[in-house]
C-alpha cells in the first residue's frame, strides 16, 4: 500500500532549511510561547519562517500570537495566514476552538496531513510546536526531519519537569534527531538546577535559562505578536537562539 | 481544488517505486475515503496528467469510494457518512475533506450525544494493488 | 472478538464507590499534585483509597509521593504498593523513569490493562490523575465510569488554560461524565479570573481556588505524603474536596 | 499467575454473552500474544475449573500463539519476538507480560536503535470464534 503523503512531506520539507521541533515532554514549561516568540525573533531577522502548531488537544499557538485567519485552499494545499511575516498553520485555525477528541491512530493520520498539506513554500525556519507526553506527534515529525531537524528540549527548573525532558531527550538521540540543547524557563537564575544536571548528565548543550517574566500573564493572548517582541521573555530567548546557533541579528 | 497535490503525491511515490524497483507500474487502484469528500473527476483528471508528463506513462488505474464508518467510543453506535455529516456547515465539511478525522471535532454521535467518535473506515486516500511488470 | 478485559475493569469498578478523575486538558497546571493530595487526603479521612496516574508519557505521582515498590502480582492481578494508606499504581513503577514512545492504539491498550489488572480491592475512592489532552487516557477512562465518576477540573486563571479546559468539559458533558466543578490552582486571588467565568458560561461549579505556594518548588519529590499534607496548598484543596462533597473530616 | 484472572475475565465475558442472548457457547478459540508471555497450562487449567463451575459449562476451547512482530517507525525494520525481547532482564519481562506494549520502553530497534517502536501483532489476549446453539 502507497501512503502519497510520506512523498509530500518529504518534498515540502526539502524546502525548508531547519526543521525546529519545540519539545520538552512536560505540559505548562512554556513550548507554546517559546515556539511563538523564537518564530517572531526569526522572521524579525529576516528569515523566512513558519510555524506549526501540532498540539492537536490544546493548540496555543495561535491564540498567543493572534492569527485568527483560516488557511485558503489551493492547488499547491492549504496556504497558511501569515502574522507579522510567519506563515501559521494550526490545527485551531480548521477546528476553531472545538474540542478534538482523537483516538488511537487519528493523532498520526492528523499529523502526516497537516504536514503534508500546508504549503509553506520555501522556508528558512519552520518551527514547530509539540505537545507534552512522547506520542504520535513527536514520533511522527521525527521520522521526517532526520535530514534538517532540530529540536530545542524546553524544561523548567524542576525534577518533575526534568524527568519527562529526559525521556524525550532519550527517544530523540534514538531516532536520531539532532538536539540543539536544553532550555530551562521560569528560571530561578542559580547557577546550578536540574536542568543543567540533565544536560551535562545526557551530554546535551545548556542552552541558558529564561527567568520567570511576570509581564507575560498580564500579556498572552492580549497582545499581538509585536508586543511579545519587547518582552524581557523575548530578550532571553533571543540570547538563548544565537547560542543554539539560529540566524537572529 | 487540493485534488492535484494529492495526485502528485500518487504520481511521485508511484515513480519512485519505479524508479527504485527497475520496473515499470502497469496498474494502480486509488481508494478515497468517503469523509474526504474528494472530487473524483478533478483527481483522475490530475492522475490522468501527471502520469501522462511523467516516467510512468501508460499506468492504469482505477477510483473508487470506501465508504465511512463512524464509530461511537461510549455507545458503539456505527454512523454512515451521511449521518455523520448531517447538519455541518460548508466550512466544517471543507475542514474535514482535508483532514477527516476531524469529523471527530463536529460531529457527535447520533444516537447517544458522545464526543468520543473515531473513523473506522472511509478516511483519506490510499493506492493499492500496484501491478508491475519487468523492464 | 470477545474483550476479556472490558469485563474485568467493570468488576473492579463496581467494588469501587467513587472515581474521582482529575483532569483539565492543560500540562503544568497541577493535575498531578491536586491527584495525589487529594488521595493523602481522603485518605487521613479514613477513606479506603487509591490512586492511578494515567499520564504514560510524563507519570509524576510516584514521584510526587515518594513511591518506589513495584506492584506484586498475585492471583488476583497486579497488587499495588500502599503509602500513607493509598494504594499508587502507575506506569512509573513499570517501565522505572525508561521513556514510553506509545503510538497508536497502545495507549488504549495499555489504559484498558491498568484497569483491568491493577487489584486494588474495596474502595471509597479512587484518584485518576490524567495526562494534558483530551485523547485516549481521558476518553478511555470516561467510558468505563460513567455511572461512579466525577471529574475535577483543574484550570489556572490564564487564558490558554481555560481555552484548553473548556474542551475537557464539553467532551465529558457529552458522554456524559459528572463533572465535580472547576479547581483554579496557581490562582492570584482576584473574585475574577477566566477560570470562573468559564465554569458560569458552562454551568459547571466553581469549587475554589489553590494560591501559588511557594513553598513547594522545594518540597516536591524531596518529602513524602505527610509533609505534603502540611502544606497550605493542602489546606485550600482540602476546602475545595469538602465543597465537591467528598468525605473530608 | 495473572493467568487466573484473565481466565476470569474470559468466562465472565461468555457467561454474559449466553446470558444475554439466551444461547449456549459450544465453544471458542483463545489467541495469546506471543509478547504477553502466558503460562498457557496454567490459562488452561484456569479456563476449564472457571467453565465447569459456571453457566458455560461444557464449552469447548483451543488456545493458540499469535507470534509477536514488532516495527521501528524510524528504519521500518520489523522484529519478532526473540529478537525484541532479547537481552531484557527478567524484571523487564515481567513487565511486558502484564503490559506488552511496554516492549517500547525497554527494547530498541536492532537495526537503527531508534525507540519508536510499536507492536503491530502478538501483544495480548483475544477470544475469537464463539460458537453458540440456541438453548
Ligand atoms: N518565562 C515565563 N514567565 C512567565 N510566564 C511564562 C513563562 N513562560 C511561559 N509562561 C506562561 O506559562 C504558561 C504555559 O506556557 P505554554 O507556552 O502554554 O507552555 P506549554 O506549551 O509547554 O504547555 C502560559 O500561561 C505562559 O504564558
Ligand atoms: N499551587 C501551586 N503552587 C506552586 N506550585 C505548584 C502549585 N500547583 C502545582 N505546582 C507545581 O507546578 C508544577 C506542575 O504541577 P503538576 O502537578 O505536575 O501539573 P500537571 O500534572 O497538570 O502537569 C509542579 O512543579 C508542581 O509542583
Ligand atoms: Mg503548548
Ligand atoms: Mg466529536
Ligand atoms: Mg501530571
Ligand atoms: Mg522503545
Ligand atoms: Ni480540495
Ligand atoms: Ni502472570
Ligand atoms: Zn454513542
Ligand atoms: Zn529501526
Amino acid at each position: 500500500m502507497v501512503d502519497y503523503r510520506e512523498k509530500l512531506v518529504e518534498k515540502r520539507l526539502r524546502s525548508i532549511s531547519q526543521v525546529v521541533m519545540v519539545t520538552g515532554g512536560k505540559g505548562g514549561v512554556g513550548k507554546s510561547l517559546i515556539a511563538s516568540t523564537a518564530a517572531l525573533l526569526l522572521s524579525r531577522s529576516s528569515n523566512r519562517t513558519g510555524l506549526l502548531d501540532l498540539d492537536l488537544h490544546g493548540p496555543s499557538s495561535c491564540f498567543i500570537l493572534g492569527v485568527k485567519e483560516a488557511p485558503v485552499e489551493s492547488e499547491e494545499g492549504l496556504v497558511p495566514p501569515v502574522v507579522e511575516g510567519v506563515k501559521v498553520m494550526s490545527i485551531d485555525l480548521l477546528a476553531r476552538g472545538k474540542p478534538l477528541p482523537l483516538r488511537g491512530h487519528a493523532k498520526e493520520e492528523v499529523v502526516k496531513e497537516m504536514l503534508a498539506l500546508t504549503a509553506y513554500g520555501e522556508l528558512d525556519y519552520l518551527l514547530v510546536d509539540l505537545p507534552p507526553g512522547t506520542g504520535d506527534e513527536l514520533l511522527t515529525v521525527s521520522r521526517y526531519v532526520r535530514v534538517n531537524g532540530v529540536a530545542l528540549v524546553v524544561t523548567t527548573p524542576t525534577q518533575l519537569a526534568v524527568n519527562v525532558a529526559r525521556k524525550v531527550v532519550e527517544i530523540l538521540s534514538s531516532i536520531p534527531v539532532r538536539i540543539a540543547g536544553i532550555v530551562e524557563n521560569m528560571s530561578g537564575g542559580g547557577a546550578t538546577s536540574p536542568s543543567r544536571d540533565l544536560a551535562r548528565e545526557m551530554g546535551v548543550e545548556f542552552l541558558g535559562s529564561i527567568p520567570y517574566d511576570l509581564a507575560l500573564n498580564s500579556l498572552v493572548g492580549k497582545i499581538g505578536g509585536r508586543e511579545l517582541l519587547s518582552t524581557n521573555f523575548a530578550e532571553s530567548l533571543s540570547y538563548i537562539l544565537k547560542k543554539a546557533g539560529f540566524k537572529i541579528t | 481544488m487540493h485534488e492535484y497535490v494529492i495526485a502528485v503525491g500518487i504520481v511521485e511515490s508511484l515513480r519512485e517505486f519505479s524508479f527504485r524497483s527497475g520496473r515499470v507500474v502497469k496498474s494502480f487502484r486509488v481508494v478515497v475515503g468517503e469523509l474526504s469528500m474528494l472530487n473524483l473527476e478533478q483527481l483522475s483528471e490530475a492522475l490522468k496528467r501527471l502520469i501522462e508528463a511523467s516516467e510512468v506513462s501508460g499506468a492504469q488505474f482505477s477510483i473508487e469510494v470506501e465508504p465511512a464508518r463512524v464509530r461511537c467510543g461510549t455507545c458503539g453506535y456505527e454512523m454512515a457518512f451521511s449521518e455523520a455529516v448531517s447538519g455541518l456547515s460548508e466550512e466544517e465539511r471543507e475542514t474535514i475533506h482535508f483532514l477527516p478525522d476531524l469529523i471527530a471535532s463536529y460531529a457527535e454521535c447520533r444516537r447517544c450525544g458522545s464526543l468520543d467518535l473515531r473513523v473506522v473506515e472511509g478516511r483519506g486516500v490510499s493506492v493499492r494493488d500496484v501491478i508491475y511488470v519487468e523492464h
